[in-house]
């Protein structure tokens, strides 16, 4: 386990606020599900927080990311318009892919976010790619990919980690374990403790991190990022979580008894204890932080206003989008 | 293989389709000790789509394999199990998914027994399900039979009712070669009469599902249940079509099919998969070839748009083929 | 994109198609930096067929970028690099490993600029190579157009000739969508006329190889050749044959299919793939629908049996259309 | 390393005499196709003998293996008639597949091959199925898989060593490290320096052994089987090893200098390896072995003429091979 640095105010506020963002985005999406606005499928990525929120603390806009069906705390924390979130949720021409996307294609190119993904595993050679793509012209970006503990029994994950590795890639693998792949719990899934071990037989180093605290993921993605950034290389950092909800919204969870569920769910909640240690830290006050709260909350109000009074997505001309030259 | 639809009707009830799949897979499994089912969220959540409900409590871990997210892993264990003596059903979540397994299925379960002369046999079902409706956008929506049908060495099948879905299962899983068995996430939930008890219906038969005498309209899966609302509709304005459900689209059932044509003169083949190289072509130019002298007019097509499969509502349902569209062509075809 | 064809015509030398492939790439890599290979074996190698011969020496291994053996983290790459600013020409070194990467190339790179509202375009190009003739069994020797014409955001290229295999290829590398670039195995050493310096054919436009008047034969890659042989052959008999060269399947010229139907009234669709589900299938009903009414006799194909690739000599040509089943089949069709 | 075993006369003479047969078979098919009597490709197993020999010298004939592109060695090692190899390599009737697979797809299932396979890691999940079925079936057969340097960086590999780890699987996995795929060098390939370390990930046991040792890969692959044979579940072995030959007939080796090959090709030969220890421990004398020898070499002339008087394969009714049942 990386160590948590202390962190300074300003950081430590906009991690929350990030934090917070995904929370309040999560809450109200689910909200917006269950009043039959949204439609298809939607992932919660409440718990999980901590993860987006402190890796992308350290990437700069013109860095890339790939994403997962659960992305959405990924797609925030690399900058994106609320609105727009919520427009594309609604199916409206505003969203980011005009209503063709939904909850599992946000994608936001102009922010690095080289989008969501329906296919578990689906992003890890496409960050790998972008990863080549600084290599070669020569810049200094950093490729993240984001993924579940079920990604990495994917073939996806073994093919991109080794060549990453061999040719020195610019890239960070960021492995979500927050402790199941839909119904699968990890235990079942791997007969190794630590998923981190799998970067030794790839010659990379592995870090495995709480991914509860906000801290130590982004201490731990910062020196990832950092390896990356100097030509030294991809890193495979593993982050400890759980999915506070169901793996999507209607989950009956037969997986899982109630006693686990709110056990883990107090044990795991990366935005309470980002609360804990800021206001013990002294970084900020209870004031401050419910002012940040609310700030959110009036965004979040705005942003799903703003996505409702927005047109249908339109359907004229589909068959035009596919290409881009005739 | 024998089709049990000579012998005395047996006693039906109304199932879901998911239920009647889920009958088929328990009774072959109690009925022979080799049929496993393995797959992906399949044993305490019952399978995505909940077809596998149940079967862990009565059949155990072993064989109600759950697994990791690993699909050509777990494709290929499968053939392996099926070359060894096991009789191995896998369920793959999402039909889309199948290009992450597509080498095991072509060049490995397809092709074996023939690139080994006949040494080996390879009795295993894959079972997915693919489609449109539920707005699960364009990695969770296709529809790729167009892609299986295309490989020498494997059966396909579509079943539209929950009869067929029991009946043709059931078939596919006695099999003694690689049968890919497409489900439509739209119809699970869809009721119909199922014979109770073992219930067989022979692999490489088509179906009138509806009869009539002013076209035929040749398809499958979901569309066959768009087929017969759209034919009420059409009755209603004195068109009489007769519906082909093709039910297995390897083997096809290609004197069925005519024999409709040569009554009608007419035909229109509708199906949800992009148009472009989809398995309608085939079924347009064999008719063509086969029967083209008693053509009144050139066979049509009705299927998806060239689009991925978009997210929102409206979009999704602009580029499959809707009930009222197999009205307006089928209308158009009659004129 | 502009057709040069219309220009003064550039000299022009005798070259194989694997060397008229090569140049392509190297016009293409000198001209944009952002051009990249990527693969197995194109380095020190030259590519399982030579066509990155001597590439390594004049670019180096960052843009020869020779990979493991990882059909689909090569592609997902690819994909990336594309997404983020590179133009990646991947070489898959046979189609029948296509089952491993059909993720990427479907539900990634495909789809990738729907999906997501036009964010982003992928300008990536897959070049591989299938067919039969080399004694390499089922594994590699399949035909899988139909594939990729069967996926909507793939364009589709399979070039006859040397002059065609330069041109298409230095398009598809300008085209700012993914590209699925098929060559054959046995063209690779054929030769002939290429010209010289910057050479482009346009994605989407077929061409006549040999006029006729008797009867059109639609056809791609390989089989171009063996149709011109058949035609040859036909013409002693009397029968002029016209050879369409598809040259680009997706998008489809049409246009200029059409014309040679409506002038001939009769057709004869050949390809070496499969014909259950092969692409023939679409350019047939195609041909059906748009010219039923100029059709003298039902649109004819001609194509491979339903098995995989057998491996000794005589078997493997006894399952693909050859020079003398073209000529029977016209005859048949024209009498 | 697993180091070897001292061994009795009867199994030393009968890897030899398996080692013998496959560097003979090796021979004589490069000649046939020297001859334009083969066509097609064949990739020749010269210099990796130890390896088959070594781990199917443990199996019993209802135990199952997969192999390779490069898959002779591992059929004769399992007991195959070498007339109906050369049978299907002349694609005569009376070859194994009847001339329909030719070198790259040879099985022999009634001694439990398989088969070959052209997709370089496609055996891997199909041994993995096979260890299933003894599990699930209660018998204590195991399952091999052999696969080259290039397959372990396959997603098949990665996705079925986790699925045989979890489930404890009678598996034993043999990486067959001849230091090139194809024109690739091991080293650019990997950027870890021991394949075997990957088992870790899985957590299973990796082994790396001499593969020019017979000894050594027989004591190792022993160890494994037996593993497997008790329900102890499944094992990595990777044996270092050195083709002889190109990766294919005709292969100009533009990747390998005359000298590394030499050098490699003269400390890498199990065959001559064998005959020195052979001798030296006395378990025969150069004139048992030049027995051995020249009985092999017999063999192989009849197994070539009973190929070449058989009829050729027939092409009728070819679409009818293609299913089991109609
Ligand atoms: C290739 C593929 N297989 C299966 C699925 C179905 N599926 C969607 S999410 C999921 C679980 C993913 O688990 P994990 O990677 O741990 O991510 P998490 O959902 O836990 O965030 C599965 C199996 C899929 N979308 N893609
Ligand atoms: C999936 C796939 N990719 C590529 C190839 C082409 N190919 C055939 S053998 C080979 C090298 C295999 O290397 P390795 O696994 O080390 O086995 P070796 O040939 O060294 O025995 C390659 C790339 C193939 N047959 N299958
Ligand atoms: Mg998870
Ligand atoms: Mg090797």
């Amino acid at each position: 386990m990386t160590t948590a640095e202390k962190i300074d105010r300003k950081t430590a506020l906009d991690l929350y606020r990030v934090m917070r963002t995904i929370r309040s985005f999560e809450e109200r999406s689910m909200q917006l599900f269950g009043e039959n606005k949204i439609w298809g499928t939607i992932h919660s990525y409440a718990g999980e927080e901590a993860i987006a929120a402190g890796v992308c603390a350290n990437l700069r806009d013109d860095d890339w990311i790939t994403s997962t069906h659960r992305g959405h705390g990924h797609c925030i924390a690399k900058g994106a318009d609320l609105g727009r979130m919520f427009a594309e949720l609604l199916g409206r021409e505003t969203g980011y892919c005009r209503g063709r996307g939904g909850s599992m294609h946000i994608a936001d190119t102009a922010k690095g976010n080289l989008g969501a993904n329906g296919i578990v595993g689906g992003g890890i050679p496409i960050a790998t790619g972008a990863a080549l793509t600084a290599k070669q012209l020569g810049t200094d970006q950093v490729a993240v990919s984001f993924f579940g503990d079920g990604a990495a029994n994917q073939g996806t994950f073994h093919e991109s980690l080794n060549l990453a590795a061999i040719w020195k890639l610019p890239a960070v693998y960021v492995c979500e374990n927050n402790q199941y792949a839909e119904s699968l719990p990890v235990k079942r899934a791997f007969a190794v403790d630590d998923i981190a071990k799998r970067a030794d037989g790839y010659g990379m180093p592995g870090v495995h991190v709480d991914g509860r605290d906000v801290r130590a993921v982004y201490a731990a993605a910062g020196e990832a990022v950092a390896r990356a950034r100097t030509g030294r290389g991809p890193t495979l950092v593993v982050a400890d979580s759980y999915r506070h909800e169901g793996h999507y919204y209607g989950d009956p969870r037969k997986y899982q008894s109630k006693e686990e569920i709110d056990g883990w769910r107090r044990q795991f909640d990366p935005l309470a204890d980002a609360r804990t240690w800021i206001l013990a830290d002294r970084l900020a006050s209870d004031a401050d932080l419910d002012t940040v709260d609310q700030n959110i909350a009036t965004e979040i109000d705005r942003a799903v206003a703003w996505a409702e009074e927005a047109p249908l997505a339109s359907p004229i001309k589909l068959p035009d989008d596919v290409y881009a030259s005739h | 293989m024998q089709a049990t639809e000579a012998r005395a009707p047996a006693a039906t009830r109304e199932l879901f389709y998911n239920e009647a799949l889920n009958e088929a897979l328990r009774l072959e499994m109690e009925r022979d000790q080799r049929v496993i089912v393995i797959g992906e969220d399949i044993a305490e959540h019952g399978g995505a789509f909940q077809v596998t409900a149940g079967l862990l409590d009565r059949f155990g871990p072993t064989r109600i394999r759950q697994t990791p997210i690993s699909e050509i892993g777990i494709v290929g264990a499968a053939v392996g199990a099926a070359l060894t003596g096991l009789r191995p059903v896998v369920e793959l979540m999402y039909v889309d998914f199948a290009g992450l397994a597509m080498d095991q299925i072509v060049n490995q379960a397809a092709q074996n027994r023939f690139m080994f002369g006949g040494q080996a046999r390879v009795p295993m079902v894959l079972r997915t399900q693919g489609g449109s409706g539920r707005g699960n956008a364009a990695q969770h929506s296709k529809s790729l039979e167009a892609w299986f049908a295309h490989v020498a060495g494997l059966k396909l099948v579509m079943p539209s009712t929950p009869a067929d879905a029991k009946g043709l299962l059931a078939s596919s899983i006695r099999d003694d070669d690689p049968v890919i068995f497409l489900e439509h996430k739209l119809l699970y939930r869809t009721k119909g009469a199922v014979p109770e008890g073992e219930h067989l219906v022979p692999l490489g038969k088509a179906e009138v599902k509806r009869e009539g005498r002013d076209l035929t309209i040749v398809t499958w899966s979901r569309e066959v249940l768009f087929a017969l609302d759209a034919s009420a509709q059409l009755a209603s304005d004195g068109i009489e079509a007769e519906v082909v459900d093709v039910r297995t689209l390897v083997p096809l059932d290609k004197d069925l099919i005519l024999a409709s044509v040569r009554k009608t003169h007419r035909v229109l083949v509708v199906h949800e998969a992009i148009r472009r190289g989809g398995y309608g072509a085939e079924v347009a130019a064999m008719i063509t070839e086969e029967a083209f002298d008693d053509l009144d007019a050139p066979p049509r097509r009705l299927a998806g748009l060239e689009t991925p499969i978009p997210y929102a509502q409206h979009l999704e349902k602009s580029v499959v083929p809707q009930v009222d569209d197999i009205v307006r062509v089928a209308k158009e075809l009659v004129v």
